[in-house]
């Protein structure tokens, strides 16, 4: 992999990671809100496994000490992170997908403006 | 310009046409199909940094699970933005998300233009063997992780079915009628959960309306109306 | 065996689940019995474990003093939350309709909630213990998404599933943050592991190569951890979800998250970030320290100014409580942003102080916002006439809360002043002091209805029995640490000693 | 120095009445009062033995327990007893035993007479345990321990909505100077490294510290004196303090509690010393607010009202000798006026339980029908205005030999203060004891008991001899004054200026009280109301302090309709502002989060650009 690869992909993170958190902050529908959020998780996850294929850098440490394949392992580990990730955004849209059901049941808006309950 | 540039740039297009799609669109199933593109294109992306196995995950995880969870809670939660125009916050919300997300954008590019990135002699390139992420994944260290991540698992799975489930106990204060309405009586006992019923004509006439709308929009998002 | 606290605390979330299942029509509370049982039993089996600085998993997990200190105060907060949540089960919902306070869970889903408080807790706890950074985001999600389904139990209650959705949203918003923060960190260093990342980033020219990116995943990460907190910037679904939530649950919230967000915190800051020294290009000294500390302090003194300006503004006393919480967010940060070598005492201790004046204060607005149906102020009206003893403990947590001498939250701002002080950081020093005079505006309204005020009613208030004990071990804490905080401090410090957590830097484990 | 239990031993007695009344004050009943009392005399008797052994030249000081540690800043629970501390033991013991005494019969029959005792107690533990500490924090634990005592008692009659709005307004207005003390000791921490009291003045008045600093110290703690003093502008809250019980009004706001700020002020003399500025400031500030207070209580109706401006005159006579530069005027006048101004209370108390009201114009005659404790009272306002041969004489005349160190102005404001105080003290002494009774309650008031007049007698014998306590005959009590520092030379002519100002005031004063049911002019019918408006400082702060938290909030708002105005363009925003701070409570997270982002955002930004 090149140089050039890798900044296109770390900008490309950085592109997916901002419109996500723009859709994160700007959308009305709590669905649109929770998808903008995998497209945040996403892009960290796509920054990770670009990183790891390029730069070792804890392949030899004083407190892990001389890894094996230390390459091959530095790219698995964050293909690893990256499989983390994934599981966690999967729950996160589950039981977020669950509140949005949830709240509709007793105020029927999947808009997160509208849900303003106040005594 | 070789053949993984013009792949990456591709792949990126794709992308990038995905999630503006998917922020732009005024229907939100069409937002989901745009943003499946987007998904598509960056398991796209991680075939070519030789992560295969992690692009099928994405595949099925994000393009098929998660979208398909998502698509199930529009069915169930109509009624989106369409009905009406965004009231005077959401614009100015829009204007400071906007500025966030640019700054952001910009602090992120600027830095990675600005950094000087070295290649590791330990670098390797080509695809990753699968095999040595399950040793990883079940190694002394990430044993733990893996068992952990099963703990979220089931806290999400737990949670969620708390929240989303209909109790058999009739809700009070009317859970269906709007708040003027005078309480209504308790519905009859219904043998499937609402939830979980498929959005036909012949349901109980008092939550006809939302039902109805539900369909109008599945209509209108061209998906067919499943009948 | 240094994980079996963790272990108890996962048999007994299992156990309650299981309990939910298979016996919830017998006796509904049972569960939470039991959940309380294995709660006590990890308590105990973490402070068998006291003075312990030992490692497992290949390094990933780690018990040493600000472990122990900080599972001690979660496994507290949890039982006493759990104390407060057995009388939620299968109470009746007040009668005053959707807006209520708070209200019953549903006895069938009691399981269920005993089992999701001890992940919540478990997660809280694998915080603490964790050396590995994925480790620390795995517990932290853990912690948050058993506590978006917590929020939303009350299901009945618009306020309580759409307090849900916003903390899902905020909540989401922040792991995305954080998250991206931690692919460059990870990314760059090329391990997870917290204290390996600390060296590599002190390594010979790393910091030149690529300090932008890593101050940039710093600021990620603080910001993604601040959110648990409630500190600045993502401190506004404090307000919204404390008052959704059943009671004990934002308890558990006020409490127990904070606890954990806060050793997220350390452990992250500390471990990775804030000890690391390199030398420069031009051949001096450096330390992230000084490039960190005045984002650390920047948070903390909008999050003390924010929460105080906002907490007068409100009449409702759960959404008090959360814009004090984020005021007390910002006092916890302060030890970081003015470090000095005694700061994880001054934190420990504070949120010790913390914990028990709110425990305690929760455990009365509990009782008396059900009574009246509503959390508004006045629903403290004439509490000095109905329920004499607990209008005073009610004064004695309000004070420990804002500071006022004789309790221990006094001593612990007194600490943190010094703290502060000795750091060299005047203006955050005088935040406090500012910010603790303007929180006895708002604290003095509560106990103003509560004293001063004719309530509507004469009628007692009946306390639980659980209810009672909560408050009574919460005024023996605050009072024990109001006079005698030399003790207290001295058994925290001496205890769980958070010199081992710089261990590594010092050539020891 | 001397290991000695003794400053322990004084705050036992207080704290075990406190502990015992709080365990059992309702079984207790009428008991009480009694143990109040004999916590009380127990200290007192402690308080004596201390200063007797300090007025041989030692400190007793009391073994320390560590109350916090941090690094190298230790917090020591300690006690000690020097010279000055002895004298400040004394007349807080000694007061707070007569008022407790007074209070037995006093209080008898209300509702929450156990309660009373209780705080009473817990009120002259803080202040004794104010008076040895040996360690800032410790004192400043004490200070605002004495200031919630304060707070509960005068807001004693919680029925009364006028009581629960005094506490209040004394609760905030002491804890602006509060601020100040705090301040100051933090700085002195910081500049020191130690929250030692002896190890901090040492170091103030060493020269290692920085001139300025010194100066700002010297000031924030003279604003804490103030507020704790009643000195102008703080003074506001005083006269309403008057809502608590009479016995209360004489201990805590005229004997003991509001002199701790002259005392606090002479405990950390060497800063006062070691900056000309803040002695200055002092010496105006404590001469303005004498002469000012004096003028302010020409106007007052109220008994007790025209008392408490008399004690604010009195106290800023306590400033005016700091700041002049001897400790030995301020602290004999302190005990002097303890011993006049709490019989002046005691008396006053006799009266209102006699006629049932503060009100002058429902007084009249009643030294007929009261003639003893017309007498006292007579004693102790002739103690007041300065009459050899009673203590106020004395220390009066101390004050002003000290003023003439501090320059004309000071001098002559003080010196005019005598007159005024003469007047408002003959005006009030013709309007409640002479001419004819103006109510049936006046023509009805009767003589009280024993057990209320026993402890104003007891006072009156102490007002009679305490001025002779500097003299060489007095032996300890004038070793113990002498050690504080050395007398001020007065000229001849001084005592005797300030003995005819006194009667010319005297004069005018009951000419002004007869004049009062005169037909008067519109011009001082109008000046009369400026200063019953209390010079409108009161309105003033209404103006300002309250209003200010509100304008604070419309800032934001204001702020923050502007910006959202900027980006939606509606003007309607602006005219929106009340309804859009509720708004900002409500639930629109998003927004909220994406406006806090923005800051970090913008660090983000710097640091990327600059590089790291």
């Amino acid at each position: 992999m090149t140089d050039g690869m890798l900044v296109g992909l770390l900008l490309f993170g950085a592109l997916l990671f901002a419109l996500g958190l723009y859709g994160a902050l700007a959308q009305r529908n709590a669905v649109r809100v929770l998808l903008a959020v995998e497209l945040m998780l996403l892009a960290g996850g796509l920054n990770v496994v670009a990183l790891t294929r390029f730069l070792p850098a804890g392949a030899e440490n004083r407190r892990l000490g001389p890894l094996p394949l230390a390459g091959d392992y530095a790219a698995a580990l964050g293909q690893t992170t990256t499989l983390f990730f994934l599981a966690v955004a999967a729950a996160e849209v589950a039981i977020g997908l669950a509140a949005v059901i949830a709240a509709y049941r007793l105020r029927p808006t999947p808009n997160v403006d509208e849900m303003d309950e106040r005594e | 310009m070789n053949g993984q540039a013009v792949a990456f740039f591709a792949l990126a297009a794709v992308g990038l046409l995905g999630v503006i799609g998917f922020l732009r669109a005024p229907r939100i199933l069409h937002a989901v199909l745009a943003l499946v593109a987007a998904f598509l294109a960056v398991a796209g992306l991680f075939v070519l940094v030789g992560a295969e196995f992690l692009a099928a995950a994405t595949v099925l995880l994000y393009a098929g699970a998660i979208t398909v969870m998502a698509v199930f809670a529009i069915m169930l939660t109509p009624g989106g933005e369409e009905k009406r125009g965004a009231p005077r916050w959401a614009r100015g919300a829009r204007g400071w998300a906007g500025l966030v997300a640019a700054g952001v954008g910009a602090a992120v590019a600027t830095s990675v233009l600005a950094t000087p990135f070295q290649r590791s002699p330990y670098a390797v390139d080509g695809p990753t063997d699968t095999a040595l992420l399950g040793t990883l994944l079940l190694s002394d260290r990430y044993g733990l992780h893996f068992e952990v991540i099963t703990l979220v698992l089931l806290a999400a799975l737990v949670g969620a079915i708390v929240l989303a489930r209909e109790e058999a106990i009739p809700v009070r204060g009317g859970a269906r009628a709007p708040d003027a309405t005078p309480p209504t009586p308790p519905p009859a006992p219904q043998k499937t959960p609402a939830a979980l019923r498929e959005p036909t004509a012949d349901g109980p006439a008092p939550e006809a309306p939302a039902e109805r709308e539900a369909e109008r929009e599945l209509v209108g998002a061209g998906r067919g109306d499943g009948r | 065996m240094i994980w079996l606290p963790e272990a108890i605390v996962l048999a007994g979330a299992l156990a309650s689940l299981a309990f939910g299942v298979l016996g919830r029509r017998s006796s509904p509370r049972a569960a939470m019995d039991l959940a309380l049982v294995f709660t006590l039993a990890a308590l105990l089996a973490t402070a068998a474990l006291a003075g312990t600085v030992v490692e497992a998993f290949a390094g990933a997990f780690r018990i040493d003093g600000v472990t122990l200190s900080f599972q001690l105060l979660l496994l507290v907060g949890t039982a006493l939350t759990l104390l407060l949540a057995r009388e939620d089960v299968g109470a009746p919902a007040p009668a005053t309709g959707g807006a209520a306070p708070s209200g019953g869970v549903p006895a069938e889903h009691a399981g269920e909630y005993a089992g999701l408080l001890l992940l919540a807790a478990l997660g809280g706890m694998l915080i603490a213990a964790a050396a590995d950074l994925l480790l620390l985001f795995l517990g932290f999600e853990l912690l948050s998404i058993a506590g978006y389904a917590l929020v939303g139990f009350r299901k009945e209650d618009p306020l309580s599933t759409q307090a849900a959705v916003k903390y899902v949203l905020t909540g989401a918003t922040a792991t995305g943050v954080f998250v991206f923060g931690l692919s460059y960190l990870i990314g760059l260093t090329g391990t997870t592991d917290v204290y390996a990342a600390g060296e590599v980033i002190a390594s010979p020219g790393f910091m030149e190569r690529y300090g932008r990116l890593i101050f940039l995943a710093f600021l990620f990460l603080f910001i993604g951890a601040a959110y648990k907190i409630a500190a600045f910037p993502f401190h506004l679904w404090a307000p919204d979800v404390y008052r959704g939530a059943p009671t004990p649950v934002t308890m558990f919230l006020a409490v127990v998250s904070k606890a954990a967000g806060l050793a997220l915190i350390v452990r992250l800051y500390l471990g990775a970030f804030a000890w690391t020294h390199w030398v420069g290009a031009s051949g001096l000294r450096e330390s992230f320290l000084l490039k960190s500390g005045p984002v650390v302090a920047l948070v903390s003194g909008f999050s003390m100014v924010l929460g105080s300006v906002l907490a007068l503004r409100t009449r409702d006393v759960k959404r008090l409580f959360a814009y004090a919480g984020i005021a007390h967010a910002g006092y916890l940060l302060v030890p970081l942003a003015a470090a000095n070598p005694s700061m994880l005492d001054q934190i420990v201790f504070y949120l010790l102080a913390y914990l028990l004046a709110s425990a305690g204060a929760f455990a009365v607005l509990r009782r008396v916002t059900e009574e009246s149906g509503t959390s508004d102020l006045k629903a403290f009206a004439g509490l000095y006439h109905r329920a004499p003893w607990s209008a005073w403990a009610l004064l004695l947590f309000f004070l420990s809360l804002a500071g006022i001498p004789l309790t221990m939250g006094f001593f612990g701002k007194w600490y943190l002043l010094v703290g502060a002080a000795w750091g060299g950081h005047g203006l955050l020093a005088t935040l406090i002091v500012v910010t603790s005079v303007m929180s006895y505006a708002y604290y003095f309204a509560v106990l103003k209805q509560a004293f001063l005020r004719p309530g509507s009613t004469e009628r007692p208030i009946r306390f639980r029995g659980a209810e009672v004990a909560v408050v009574l071990i919460a005024a023996a804490g605050v009072l024990l640490g109001g006079l005698l905080p030399g003790e207290v401090l001295r058994t925290i410090a001496q205890a769980f000693d958070a010199a081992h957590f710089f261990g590594l830097y010092d050539g020891r484990l | 120095m001397q290991e000695s239990w003794l400053p322990w031993a004084v705050l036992a007695p207080p704290f075990g009445a406190f502990v015992l009344l709080a365990a059992f004050r309702r079984p207790l009943g009428r008991l009480a009062g009694w143990i109040g009392a004999a916590g009380a005399t127990l200290a007192l008797v402690f308080a004596l033995q201390a200063a007797w052994t300090a007025s041989g030249g030692v400190t007793l000081s009391a073994p320390s327990v560590a109350l916090l540690s941090a690094g190298d800043v230790r917090i020591e629970l300690g006690a000690a007893i020097g010279p000055l501390q002895a004298v400040m033991l004394v007349v807080v013991a000694a007061v707070s035993a007569f008022v407790h005494l007074y209070s037995i019969d006093y209080m008898a029959g209300h509702r929450r007479y156990g309660t009373y005792f209780q705080h009473l107690s817990l009120f002259t533990l803080a202040m004794l345990g104010l008076v040895v500490a040996t360690n800032w924090v410790v004192f400043y634990l004490f200070w605002e321990l004495v200031g919630a005592a304060s707070y509960l008692l005068i807001g004693f009659d919680v029925e009364r909505e006028a009581a629960r709005r005094a506490a209040v307004k004394a609760f905030v207005v002491t804890r602006i100077g509060d601020l100040g003390l705090l301040a100051a000791i933090w700085g002195m921490a910081q500049g020191a490294g130690s929250f030692d009291i002896a190890e901090t003045l040492a170091w103030a008045s060493s020269g290692a510290a920085p001139a300025g600093t010194v100066t700002a110290l010297g000031l924030l703690m003279l604003l804490g004196a103030a507020g704790k003093s009643g000195q102008f502008p703080l003074h506001v809250w005083l006269p309403d303090a008057m809502e608590g019980p009479t016995p209360v009004s004489a201990l805590l706001h005229a004997a003991t509690m509001v002199a701790a700020g002259a005392y606090l002020l002479a405990l950390a003399f060497p800063i006062v010393q070691a900056s000309p500025e803040v002695a200055r400031t002092t010496a105006v500030l404590g001469a303005f607010t004498a002469l000012f207070a004096a003028t302010l209580a020409l106007g007052e109706e109220d008994l007790k009202r025209v008392l408490a401006y008399s004690t604010v005159s009195q106290l800023g006579y306590m400033f005016l000798a700091v700041g002049a530069g001897s400790r030995f005027a301020a602290m004999f006048h302190l005990t002097t006026h303890a011993f006049f101004k709490a019989l002046l209370f005691l008396a006053a108390g006799a009266i209102y339980h006699a006629v049932g009201t503060n009100d002058l114009a429902a007084m009249g005659g009643l030294a007929r029908r009261m003639p003893k404790t017309a007498g006292l009272f007579a004693l102790g306002a002739l103690a007041l205005v300065g009459f050899p041969p009673l203590a106020g004489f004395f220390s009066k005349e101390a004050v002003l030999a000290a003023a003439q160190e501090a320059g004309g102005v000071p001098l002559g404001l003080g010196v005019g203060t005598v007159f005024l105080t003469a007047v408002y003290m003959g005006r009030l002494y013709v309007l409640a004891f002479f001419g004819e009774p103006r109510t049936e309650a006046a023509r009805e008031a009767r003589e009280p008991g024993g057990l209320i007049l026993g402890p104003m007698a007891g006072l009156g014998v102490l007002v009679l001899v305490a001025g002779a306590a500097t003299a060489p005959v007095a032996g300890p009590s004038a070793r113990l004054l002498a050690a504080l520092g050395p007398a001020p030379e007065a000229g001849a002519g001084l005592g005797a200026a300030t003995v005819l100002l006194g009667i010319a005031g005297l004069l005018a004063g009951r000419r002004l009280a007869i004049g009062a049911r005169c037909p008067m002019t519109a011009a001082v019918r109008k000046a009369e109301q400026a200063l019953q408006a209390g010079f409108y400082v009161d309105a003033c702060y209404r103006r300002t302090v309250v209003a200010a938290s509100v304008f604070v909030g419309r800032i934001v708002v204001a702020v923050d309709a502007l910006v959202d105005g900027l980006f939606t363009g509606t003007a309607a925003a602006v005219a929106g502002a009340g309804r859009r701070l509720r708004e900002a409570e409500a639930g629109q997270v998003q927004r909220y989060n994406a406006v806090a982002l923005l800051v970090l955002v913008i660090i983000a930004l710097v640091a990327a650009i600059r590089g790291r």
